[in-house]
């Protein structure tokens, strides 16, 4: 099964990073949002998986069975998952509002920022003088 | 008073005397001199004391690193000292009549840096530890720069200061880097240790790495070829400041610093004929341009940079004489040529011109300055009874005293007859020529103007008709001082017929030559152009340009404004970084892993998730790819359920709607067709760097779950839930008990993001007024 | 349970990031109310001050202070821990949070608080805060994520068109750093079965480096890399940090990248080695090209931020020559660059400010006369220029001169003329900045000249203070940053103040723990 | 164009997320929920609102504004973590007592700073992008 699970999280890095590259902001997200599952995947397959009965100690008994899935990578998935999401969402959000207010979501076209105050033509604020 | 005393009480003058002289009126600038004149009082009175032993005062610094601010007054600081605060006294003088009907704010702003760049010079040449050394001659530079640029509405001015900044200031960078390595070889920064005991240095495989980088330092600072192209230009500061900075003191910084290592380097023959190769270099490179100039400044500064050859050049030099005369030229040198700026300046203030072929027949209107500047110029072409007479003497006298060929007495015999001939033509032409165009009076001279010269002029008279007044004083313990022992200094004006006599006759003949045919060679050299490209600034507006060149090429390489690019670069930069530290493993690439057996659901759900994210890659139509990586996203949710996390999959199932329902609610006021934006090639591109992202990933993965699980913290948290905290659900108990701070944290990330997402989708300002009000 | 002594001193180290995110929380409660806001911002900045300045002196004093958040002994809970180098960050970010405080006061207007300037700045400062204090991996990796968001919501708070473009490219690039933090803690906690950055320093040495560790280590080190702008990760400062408005540029330019540099040198002295295969060549040749390729960028910019936003990259270069060196003096040399240069590049921006203020623009072509109409902002200026550009006696010049000894007695010959070559450069554009604003004439002629506010000049001349400080005294400060790396480079007392319990594990310590307790799998 | 019925049915739909996410909450501690699933679902109860009824019934009837829902929420949270502080000297040390024989602790605050902000949170995005469809 370890094989598989590896090979599900090669997929959503993968896959995740494929889109992530692409020059559409929409398909950026999406792929953040792949790589995001892919890393809250990988936290629950780095603390072992294999039992099935949830970490939930049932009433009577003090201590969790010895079999019971491992609680801290879940606690930890979860918390990712959480942050991963208020960040993705945040960046659609994000990618809204740049369409817009510049009309494309095509990166290559997102030049407002890196305009400004461009270097332009030889200007090393040199004049020209003899001797 | 302590040395380290007078250099603070010279700061805090310096920092508030100029405001106080300029709000004083007409006497300010008298008023503003008595502080280099009381600090020239101050260094006279020690003149006795200093002669017999070195002054030494001790501040603590950063002794961590071995840095203190040792003072060292010797006869060699003494000599600087004395030419600092006295030169720095008349330039005080004739600044404020200079500068007299310029606004107030920058009078106040011109002397504050005179006075500023006076203390700092002062400290450098008193300073005993190198870096204490090197942080004040770094201050000179940057004063050196305020001072170029003064009129820094004028863009020549400005790049002037650029370029005399970037060449000392940076200079100077190689000179620390060589002071650190004396650190690190010799242990200590003191200079005084470092001459006292060379042999580490010496012995050291760095030496000459260290004597490249002291020498790249001074040869910046003091004009050496190929660096002397800075200092004409940077004649573009007021004349005062020329004077000062650019003639007398700062430029011999260099010169300075090198005489102080000359005990170190003077042991190593190589090392003294590279100064002397230096040396020569800018002698001859400077006489040409100096015959070359047209303005009186611009002869000046050629001039200037031509001693400062001589003086690299004598200290190349071995022997004892050759000590006395580096010693005797500085002095020289400083006082005729300070001379000559002031009386340069006070005709360019008093016609408005600066063209050396356009002045005529001023000696009738600026009588005292006539005056001045031809005694300065019988010193600077070495005539008797000058003390520029007597110092040329030991100049030829240690140049055939030295071990080195005649081609160190002919460049000498040259580039003075070049000295002459400038003298005689800056004595004669602007004052008893005939104008070409008849001259208009600006301003005329005034006490101010005049007493700097005057007493310059007369002091340099004085010392060459009375060497004794000076030769033991001043010139034994300074000589002594650099060549490191102590010998017989014999300092006179009249020492028989002996072949420097002869030397200097030779000269004077040259010279009076080369001044007869002045406009014939000065026409004839000045339509050489190669010169302009050999001897001029064009190597460093080539280096300045190209810089500049490749700093856009790699700007618009490497910021090129495309997102995809940056990720490209990103990401394939950091999966080379992972694929390599994988690969260069020893080992197998892939562990053994203990397989586990199959569970048939779970491999379809992962089957499922796998062609999910496949599809959402290479879908074309937004809506399916979100549909896509939603799907994919329940079935990460699946696999978590089946594998005994139901919280974590009813948050991933809950948040992946969430996700799919914002980003759909976004699509739906975006355009939904994506054209692609990848071309073939860049999509193959991304995917292999993507694939191989993917594998990294996986071989890592696969290693983690190769290798035995420590659970530790697992079981305490199983042990612990229940008992001392009080909780049953143990996800739910890390979560707000035992790492509550991680939750607490994601609290504020949800916030954060929400507040920020709520900022961001308010209403446009444009809109109503109301929309705005909701906020 | 551990028996709990009450300990109150301890409680010092986890006041930094309660403060601003309690206030924080009080700040959006009081959404309708900027003015109480502000009230509340000013308030809680100065708390933060005094806070941060007790703890970096307790921890002078007296050594490490750690302190287990909910009592529940490390490795189990989480720890913060303050020794003697994020006691020293998180008293420089919280002079500069107060700095920047009181600049906002004239530079964030109202518009910009109605549009949550103050909720999103103090949960930028408890992020900051958070990543310098914290001693647990993944919190880490929280607090970098709660960094992140709020730089975000900072940068789009003028909803412009440049800062939204800028934001996007930030965000995307960014998130794919923390995505690459996450993974790496993934591989770790897989490894090791813990996330105490302490205990981990316990366990990880009589490990095996497997190359499911190599590839953690590697994937720190890239995410470092990213949110400290290094080459070739850098792409994403450049593009947004001189859109957003000059508090916030001015916050970011100096703590942000910080953040990333600290972190590398707590998880490379921490938990993994610079030591052995090709690590410390490969930083060091990204330290020099990062100095270079950032030196390059900012000397044909017009834009003063822009300048700006790539000598941070350049500046980032020179802390990770400490970083690849690797000897005590090459990280103390790096630990003193650190807090020189938050201080100096925090306050270029806040100049920046001022001079757009002054000049009317941010474009260099168009700026001008300032010499002459703002006299006492050219000292201002040059303070905190100059001291970037390494020139003695400011605090950059000790900074270099560390470095660049290091780099010389460790015969790194190329490092140390790198660094040389680049600090020259760095001069040029500096003087480039001087010349055009100050000394040029002015070409936007405007009828009255425009004030600068003392909100401005004061923080400015607060933080000026402090460089020329640095600068003057730098003995204490070299001092203490020996001391910070004494304690980084044998972080024996960071450990036992966090697992004082625990005896130090044997080099088989994890293969024991393993074999006596069995795998779970 | 909103009759009566679908007024009526909205409302008992909302109240019934909204109980159930309550529940959800409270026994968190011991079974699968807690507040971050449970302020999950007491979103959905007020985007139920939202869809059905407007935005603005919505944010009536989330009586603050979510910004400030999250304010509290982060201060609830924050506040849970005080009384540690006082008593055993660290953070986030959560006390435990004991009211008609139930176990009650400070954990419950804490989650109910948890389901604050998620409620503020989710519902920030959600009213905003309903709200631009309503304009």
């Amino acid at each position: 099964m370890t094989l598989v699970y590896a090979l599900t999280i090669a997929a959503y890095m993968g896959c995740g990073l494929y889109m992530m590259l692409s020059r559409h902001a929409v398909r950026m997200i999406l792929g953040l949002a792949l790589l995001t599952n892919g890393a809250i995947f990988l936290i629950f397959f780095a603390g072992r998986m294999g039992a099935t009965s949830p970490p939930v100690i049932p009433r009577g008994i003090d201590a969790l069975a010895a079999d019971a899935a491992n609680a801290l990578p879940q606690a930890l998935a979860l918390t990712a998952i959480v942050i991963g999401f208020a960040l993705t969402a945040f960046a659609a959000v994000l990618a809204l509002q740049t369409y817009r207010a510049l009309g494309t979501l095509d990166v290559r076209e997102m030049r407002a920022a890196e305009s400004l105050g461009a270097p332009d033509a030889p200007s090393s604020g040199r004049v020209k003088s003899d001797g | 008073m302590d040395i380290s005393t007078v250099l603070l009480l010279g700061l805090l003058g310096s920092i508030a005397l100029p405001f106080v002289a300029t709000a004083t009126g007409r006497f300010g600038g008298w008023i503003a001199a008595l502080l280099p004149a009381s600090l020239f009082v101050y260094f006279f009175g020690l003149t006795g004391q200093v002669g017999e032993a070195p002054i030494v005062d001790v501040v603590p610094w950063v002794p961590s690193l071995g840095i203190d601010l040792t003072f060292r007054l010797d006869g060699f600081s003494l000599l600087f000292a004395l030419l600092i605060t006295g030169i720095g006294a008349m330039v005080t003088l004739y600044a404020s009549s200079y500068m007299e009907r310029k606004p107030a704010f920058q009078r106040a702003q011109f002397l504050l840096y005179i006075f500023l760049f006076m203390t700092a010079m002062l400290a450098t040449v008193t300073a005993d530890n190198l870096v204490a050394l090197f942080v004040f001659w770094e201050m000179t530079s940057l004063l050196s720069f305020l001072l170029v640029g003064f009129h820094g509405e004028d863009p020549k001015a400005r790049r002037a200061a650029l370029q005399s900044l970037l060449v000392t200031a940076g200079g100077g960078l190689a000179l620390l880097a060589g002071i650190i390595m004396i650190g690190v070889e010799a242990g200590t920064f003191s200079l005084a240790a470092i001459v006292a005991d060379p042999a580490p240095l010496i012995d050291s495989p760095l030496f000459p790495a260290i004597v490249a980088c002291v020498f790249v330092g001074a040869f910046t600072k003091s004009a050496q070829a190929p660096f002397h192209f800075w200092l004409p230009n940077a004649m573009k500061a007021p004349t005062p400041a020329s004077a000062y900075l650019h003639s007398a003191t700062m430029v011999k910084l260099g010169v300075y610093l090198l005489a102080r290592l000359d005990p170190v380097f003077g042991q190593v023959a190589w090392v003294g004929a590279t100064m002397v190769a230096f040396g020569g270099a800018t002698m001859l490179i400077a006489a040409v341009q100096a015959v070359r100039a047209t303005e009186i400044k611009a002869v000046l500064a050629f001039s200037t940079v031509a001693s400062l050859g001589t003086l690299v050049m004598l200290i190349g030099l071995d022997g004892p004489v050759a000590s006395v005369a580096v010693v005797g030229f500085i002095l020289a040198h400083a006082l005729y040529k300070a001379t000559l700026f002031f009386c340069a300046g006070m005709v360019i203030h008093a016609t408005g011109t600066t063209q050396l072929n356009r002045l005529g027949g001023l000696a009738r209107h600026l009588p005292v300055t006539a005056a001045a500047t031809i005694i300065a110029c019988f010193s600077m072409a070495g005539l008797p009874p000058f003390i520029g007479f007597i110092s040329k003497e030991y100049l030829f006298e240690a140049k055939l005293a030295s071990s080195f060929d005649a081609i160190v007495v002919a460049i000498g015999v040259l580039v003075n007859a070049v000295m002459v001939a400038i003298a005689g033509v800056l004595a004669l032409r602007p004052f008893f020529g005939r104008a070409r165009r008849p001259i208009r009076l600006i301003n005329r001279e005034t006490p101010g103007m005049t007493i700097g010269p005057v007493l310059l002029a007369v002091t340099g008279v004085a010392f060459g008709l009375m060497p004794s007044l000076v030769a033991h004083a001043l010139i034994e313990p300074a000589a002594i001082a650099i060549h490191g022992e102590a010998f017989e200094v014999s300092f006179k004006l009249w020492h028989g017929l002996t072949p420097m006599l002869a030397l200097s006759g030779l000269v004077v003949v040259l010279g009076a030559t080369l001044a007869w045919y002045w406009d014939p060679i000065h026409v004839f050299l000045r339509r050489r152009r190669a010169f302009d490209e050999l001897l001029t600034d064009r190597g460093y507006d080539r280096v300045l340009d190209g810089t500049l060149a490749l700093a856009r090429w790699s700007t618009r390489v490497l910021q090129n404004g495309d997102l995809r690019v940056y990720g490209a670069v990103i990401a394939a930069s950091v999966t080379g970084l992972v694929a390599f530290g994988l690969l260069s493993g020893a080992g197998p690439l892939l562990p053994d892993v203990a397989e586990a057996p199959l569970r048939p659901y779970l491999v379809v759900v992962c089957a499922l998730i796998i062609a999910g994210t496949i599809v959402a890659a290479i879908v074309p139509s937004l809506v399916s790819a979100i549909v896509a990586v939603g799907l994919s996203g329940y079935g990460l949710a699946l696999v978590f359920l089946m594998n005994g996390g139901p919280d974590l999959a009813l948050t991933q199932f809950s948040v992946e709607t969430l996700f799919v329902v914002i980003v759909t609610a976004v699509l739906l006021r975006l355009p939904v067709v994506a054209r692609s934006s990848r071309t073939e090639g860049e999509r193959w591109t991304d995917g292999v760097i993507a694939a191989a992202f993917a594998a990294c990933v996986f071989v890592a993965a696969l290693w983690v779950a190769g290798k035995p699980f420590n659970p530790e913290l697992t079981e305490w948290f199983a042990a612990t839930s229940v008992p001392e905290a009080f909780g049953r659900n143990v996800v739910n108990v890390i979560l707000v008990d035992f790492r509550a701070l991680d939750t607490f944290g994601e609290l504020a990330v949800v916030a954060l993001a929400a507040l920020a997402a709520w900022v961001l989708l308010r209403a446009s300002g444009k809109t109503s007024r109301s929309a705005r009000k909701e906020t | 349970m551990v028996d709990r002594v009450v300990d109150f001193s301890a409680l010092l180290v986890v006041w930094p990031v309660l403060i601003p995110i309690l206030a924080a929380a009080v700040t959006a409660c009081l959404w309708a109310w900027p003015t109480a806001q502000r009230a509340v911002g000013i308030a809680s900045l100065v708390l933060l001050l005094g806070a941060s300045l007790v703890l970096v002196w307790t921890v002078a004093s007296e050594g490490v202070v750690a302190k287990q958040f909910g009592n529940w002994a490390a490795p189990f809970g989480i720890s913060f821990v303050a020794d003697p180098l994020s006691a020293a960050m998180v008293a420089i970010s919280g002079l500069l949070a107060f700095a920047v405080g009181i600049f906002a006061l004239a530079d964030i207007r109202p518009r910009q608080e109605r549009a949550g300037f103050h909720p999103l700045f103090l949960g930028l400062i408890a992020g900051v805060n958070g990543a310098f204090l914290t001693g647990d991996i993944f919190n880490l990796y929280v607090w970098f994520e709660v960094m992140l968001i709020a730089t975000l919501g900072l940068l789009v708070i003028n909803r412009g068109k440049a800062q939204l473009d800028g934001a996007l490219k930030y965000a995307v690039l960014n998130l794919f750093g923390t995505i690459l933090f996450l993974i790496a803690v993934a591989l770790l906690y897989g490894a090791t079965g813990t996330l105490n950055m302490a205990h981990l320093a316990r366990i990880l040495p009589g490990m095996e480096m497997s190359p499911g560790l190599t590839a953690s280590a590697l994937l720190f080190l890239a995410a470092f890399g990213i949110k400290a702008g290094v080459f070739p990760l850098f792409f994403w400062l450049p593009a947004s940090y001189h859109t957003a408005p000059i508090a916030i540029a001015a916050i970011f330019a100096g703590l942000l990248t910080k953040v990333g540099v600290y972190a590398a040198f707590r998880v490379f002295t921490l938990l993994f080695e610079m030591e052995g295969g090709f690590m410390r060549e490969i930083v060091a040749v990204v330290a020099a090209l990062t100095m270079i390729t950032g030196v390059l960028g900012a000397a044909i910019q017009w834009n003063v931020r822009r300048i700006l936003s790539f000598h941070i990259i350049s500046q980032i270069g020179y802390m990770l020559m400490g970083l690849a060196i690797a000897t005590p003096v090459a990280i103390a040399g790096a630990v003193f660059y650190i807090i020189h240069h938050i201080i100096v590049k925090a306050n270029l921006f806040l100049l920046a400010g001022a001079i757009h203020r002054a000049a009317g623009t941010d474009d260099l072509r168009k700026a001008g006369g300032l010499l002459k109409s703002h006299p006492w902002l050219a000292v201002l200026f040059l303070i905190p220029a100059l001291s970037l550009a390494g020139l003695p006696p400011l605090s950059g010049f000790w900074a270099k001169f560390l470095v660049i000894d290091a780099s010389l007695r460790v015969e790194a010959w190329w490092l140390a003329a790198v660094a040389l070559v680049v600090g020259a450069l760095t001069l040029f554009s500096m003087s480039k900045i001087w010349m055009e604003a100050f000394w040029k004439k002015p070409v936007l002629v405007r009828a009255t000249p425009r004030t600068v506010p003392a909100a401005f000049l004061i923080p400015i001349a607060l933080l000026g203070a402090v460089t020329l400080g640095i600068g003057l005294f730098a003995d204490p400060f070299i001092e203490y940053a020996r001391v910070a790396t004494a304690a980084l480079v044998d972080p024996a007392q960071y450990i036992a103040e966090v697992l004082p319990t625990l005896q130090p594990a044997s080099p088989t310590g994890l293969a024991e723990i393993i074999e006596n307790k069995g795998a779970v799998q | 164009m909103q009759s009566v019925v679908l007024t009526a049915v909205a409302r008992i739909f909302f109240t019934i997320i909204l109980t159930g996410s309550v529940w959800i909450l409270l026994r968190g501690h011991n079974e699968p929920g807690g507040g971050f699933i449970g302020g999950l679902f007491g979103a959905a109860a007020f985007a139920t609102l939202a869809l059905a009824l407007g935005v603005e019934t919505a944010r009536r009837a989330l009586l603050l504004h979510p910004v400030v829902l999250m304010g509290i929420g982060l201060f609830v949270a924050f506040a849970s973590g005080v009384p540690g502080l006082i008593t055993d000297a660290s953070f986030l040390t959560h006390q435990w007592g004991s009211l008609a024989g139930i176990k009650l602790g400070t954990t419950i605050a804490f989650d109910l700073g948890v389901y604050f902000v998620v409620v503020g949170g989710v519902l920030s995005f959600m009213f905003r992008l309903f709200a631009e469809d309503a304009r």
